[in-house]
């Protein structure tokens, strides 16, 4: 096995412009928010975002100016109501973002961690979305070879990097996650690079005491960086609630056009004078 | 007619009958309700119903909600874990027997809009997606689509844009499946000929006239409509004690 | 949630004469062995069984006479050499025995699980087995839609039912797999019906301290019955290990034509006059 | 040279080497050889490898083998399981170096055999039939097939049934892909314009007629045809260690 263990920033330079990128959870749960700010810091551009149910995560490197295209089944706040910096500037025409469905998405990433050029889905016949998603050529019409059903091919999604927290990682790179793994195993799987910013290392030696309990296996990871409080303000089960107050307090910012004192604050972390 | 009975838990009971007993049910994103309605159900006439959370816990011994419907508190105590891929294969196999999805805009055939108000090229309202919708709508035995603002703004004679497909928009091997409208005034479906929405349950202290002057076409009216049940003390205390700090609320403000 | 806990007696008369039925396990582990031998206390027939690679399960049924069809990866007694029944009625063409490939059958157990009619896999081309295949019908050349690449769809196997032997399941059918689990959770999600035969039945409030543990959930099993050494003589991790004096046993009956004397011995234990 | 070394460990050797470090290498059903190569292959020049078990534990701390491949124990203390299917999507992905297949006939385009002998209606020998073979021949970019009885009915100018496809029965594509043939008395490859079958390395103790003899077409030898590498001491205690039982000989009964 191969240490695979590096510095956040040195993690975050493996993300490239204009990368088709992923990120681990879901909402406001084990997102990669740690590296999502050192993304900003590093001020990359014309990023290409994609994942199922995003948050905070595309929202904040949407505000930050380092996106390009995002594509999602859903990018909202749960009940705290629409992600301001992407309805801001996907009105004005600054992002583009035009697919809206979740199962496509999945299936996508599906196929390309399975190796497969598409993978059929049911469902999206009738949906205005198909008719998008089959002018931007990621699903398209099929009759079932042995039963001439109709079926939706969904392209395979993979990306240029997949960015997951985790709860618990050996040097190597051999990962735990602990709770919902939503879809994080997969885009793993289906990603060119997987870095893995984790809660904790622990030895090679306790990973072998419960294999059962390695959720990724060294060999599909590229990077592993110590990050306590990664997901912050996003959960991390087992380990902290999602701070809601913060989150509310980054709605608060943007709906007052302080959002660069946001990222002053909290990203940058710079003293204002 | 008990009309001190708040809109949200009206709204929850009746979306919690809407499941039977050993109905395999999920609840997705940014879905406060559904998650009451689907504890309702299970410690009331569904006990057997097999709970699959958005928060990917199986039957879990829920004892309150959070701003987040994927919050992993939601899991307590769970019997498993179910990943959404995997719920979604369930559908696929027609074994996932209901579902609950949101829009912003509802019309007379049932058709959902979650997408966009206004035109796609350059959206007045960029709304935030779809979610599930365009793929559980057609293929789910039983959608409960619950709306918390009854207008004529919601209630449109045709979508914007087709986010979830109505009757009109389905092949006929999914037109047997089930929309319900649950609204903050009325319980809808489209139980007709044309399969046109049509009002099967008013909320207490609500007219039909009412409700049709606030939907934006010739809302239809059930032959059979009636008051919509209202829930027990014990319901009202259960919602109260699930959700102590009211995010049901939220969708209502 | 609902009680499923039975005999083994009322499981096995869910398995239909004719039946498509698929075991879990693989070769000497976990394969559901007192099942079977229920299989065969109850007289079943022209059973048409399908597997990646089994071993004494499938060969025990064949030889007792409840088997039409067999479809395989590979069925052998892995070093011991040729499964004696197995190759018997074959050659005799006593039992149906064409395909032979792992993947067409993974893929095909994964596409009933998912809901899909078929699913593409690579390889196969240029292999005679796919030619027989696509005379039985359950593999065709296909072009991806998007790439025009040459894939082969393989038609989903969805199994009359899925036998599998666990270690734990409470009494609604929470099951705890531990260790390898095989294909034995896609062939459960695959299946039409699903009996699990468990070495003990824990409580449901057990199975909630650990749902990570959880295999496959209630919702998807019909049946469970507790079975202690159920899998004998298959191993079953973390209770037993395979009884490899006992299958070597098995094969020198089979060799030495005392076959009906095995299964009056270890099946029917009868006394033998 | 030294003719007193087992047959098996040299050909378990000449297996180790064809692991590179780094690679991922997975192992199948009834494989004693194949392990114990691995075993080898880590502890000597490809300590960075990932070792995928048949028996789906990944990077094992294997420290004895059993009758069969499959044995729960070979994971000992395994980092992770990794399921047969989700080596295969590996494969698909083209991230699956190095794969170990048996075979009952080759010949001399590296076509294999494991289904029958005779004619499909009605075979002389039902073969227990191609595991990953079909799958895996031509879509890995190294497949080291082993052989435990070089003869003239194993090696056949043309197999009876191609279960495994050589390079006449791959698309150019798929012609890139490495196919080494180990038996008990040689290393063939097919690194010549025509991907005909050569001798690469002799065994200590064989001559090159020898092994033509008992080939039943015309084996080519390489231009730098050399003798088989023999393991060192050491090499040589580790598999005595690992298969105390001698489970490797089994093969050559």
């Amino acid at each position: 096995m191969k240490k695979v263990l590096t510095s956040l920033e040195e993690a975050a330079r493996l993300v490239q412009d204009g990368d088709l990128v992923t990120f681990g959870g879901a909402t406001f749960h084990r997102a990669p928010m740690e590296f999502v700010r050192e993304l900003v810091r590093q001020e990359k551009k014309e990023l290409n975002l994609i994942d199922r149910e995003p948050a905070m995560d595309f929202d904040l490197l949407i505000g930050a100016g380092c996106v390009a295209k995002v594509r999602t089944g859903m990018l909202a706040f749960e009940v705290f109501g629409m992600a301001p910096n992407f309805r801001k500037k996907s009105e004005k025409g600054e992002i583009v973002t035009k697919e809206g469905a979740c199962q496509p998405i999945i299936a996508g990433f599906r196929a390309a961690a399975m190796g497969l050029p598409s993978l059929p889905v049911k469902g999206m016949l009738g949906s205005d979305l198909l008719t998008i998603s089959e002018v931007v050529g990621s699903q398209t019409e099929i009759k079932d070879p042995f039963t001439g059903e109709t079926m939706i091919a969904v392209r395979a999604i993979e990306p240029d990097i997949a960015v997951i927290h985790a709860q618990k990682a050996d040097e190597y790179g051999n990962i735990r996650i602990e709770g919902p793994f939503y879809e994080d195993v997969i885009k793993a799987k289906a990603a060119k690079k997987v870095v893995v910013t984790v809660e904790e290392l622990i030895s090679n030696r306790d990973i072998r005491k419960m294999p059962e309990a390695t959720t990724i296996p060294h060999f599909i990871v590229d990077a592993v960086v110590e990050t306590p409080k990664g997901a912050y303000p996003c959960s991390c089960f087992n380990y902290y609630d999602a701070a809601y107050d913060h989150i509310k307090a980054y709605l608060k910012a943007a709906a007052q056009d302080q959002f660069d004192q946001y990222l002053d604050n909290n990203v940058y972390r710079r003293a204002i004078a | 007619m008990n009309a001190s009975i708040e809109k949200p838990d009206l709204m929850i009971y009746a979306m919690a009958l809407e499941i039977e007993n050993f109905n395999t049910v999920l609840h997705g994103v940014s879905s406060p309700l559904p998650v009451l309605a689907m504890s309702v159900a299970r410690k009331t006439h569904a006990p057997d119903m097999a709970y699959i959370s958005g928060a990917e816990g199986v039957d879990p011994e829920l004892d309150r909600i959070y701003p987040s419907s994927f919050d992993a508190r939601l899991n307590r105590n769970a019997v498993a874990y179910f990943g959404l891929h995997e719920a979604f294969d369930l559908a696929q196999r027609g074994e996932l027997d209901v579902m609950f999805l949101g829009a912003a805009q509802v019309d007379r055939n049932g058709n959902t809009n979650l997408s966009l108000i206004g035109d796609i090229e350059n959206p007045k309202v960029q709304l935030p997606g779809g979610a599930a919708s365009a793929f559980l709508m057609p293929i789910t035995p039983k959608v409960v689509v619950w709306v918390t603002r009854h207008s004529n703004r919601v209630f449109v004679e045709e979508v914007d844009f087709v986010t979830g497909q109505g009757y009109n928009h389905r092949s006929e091997e999914y037109k047997a499946n089930e929309i319900v409208v649950i609204s903050n005034l009325a319980v809808m479906n489209f139980k007709n000929p044309q399969r046109a929405m049509q009002i099967q349950h008013y909320h207490p202290g609500h007219t039909i006239e009412e409700i049709k002057e606030n939907t934006g076409f010739d809302l239809q009216v059930a032959p059979d409509a009636s008051e919509t049940p209202a829930p027990t003390q014990d319901v009202l205390d259960l919602i109260a004690e699930i959700d102590r700090d009211g995010v049901r609320l939220s969708e209502f403000h």
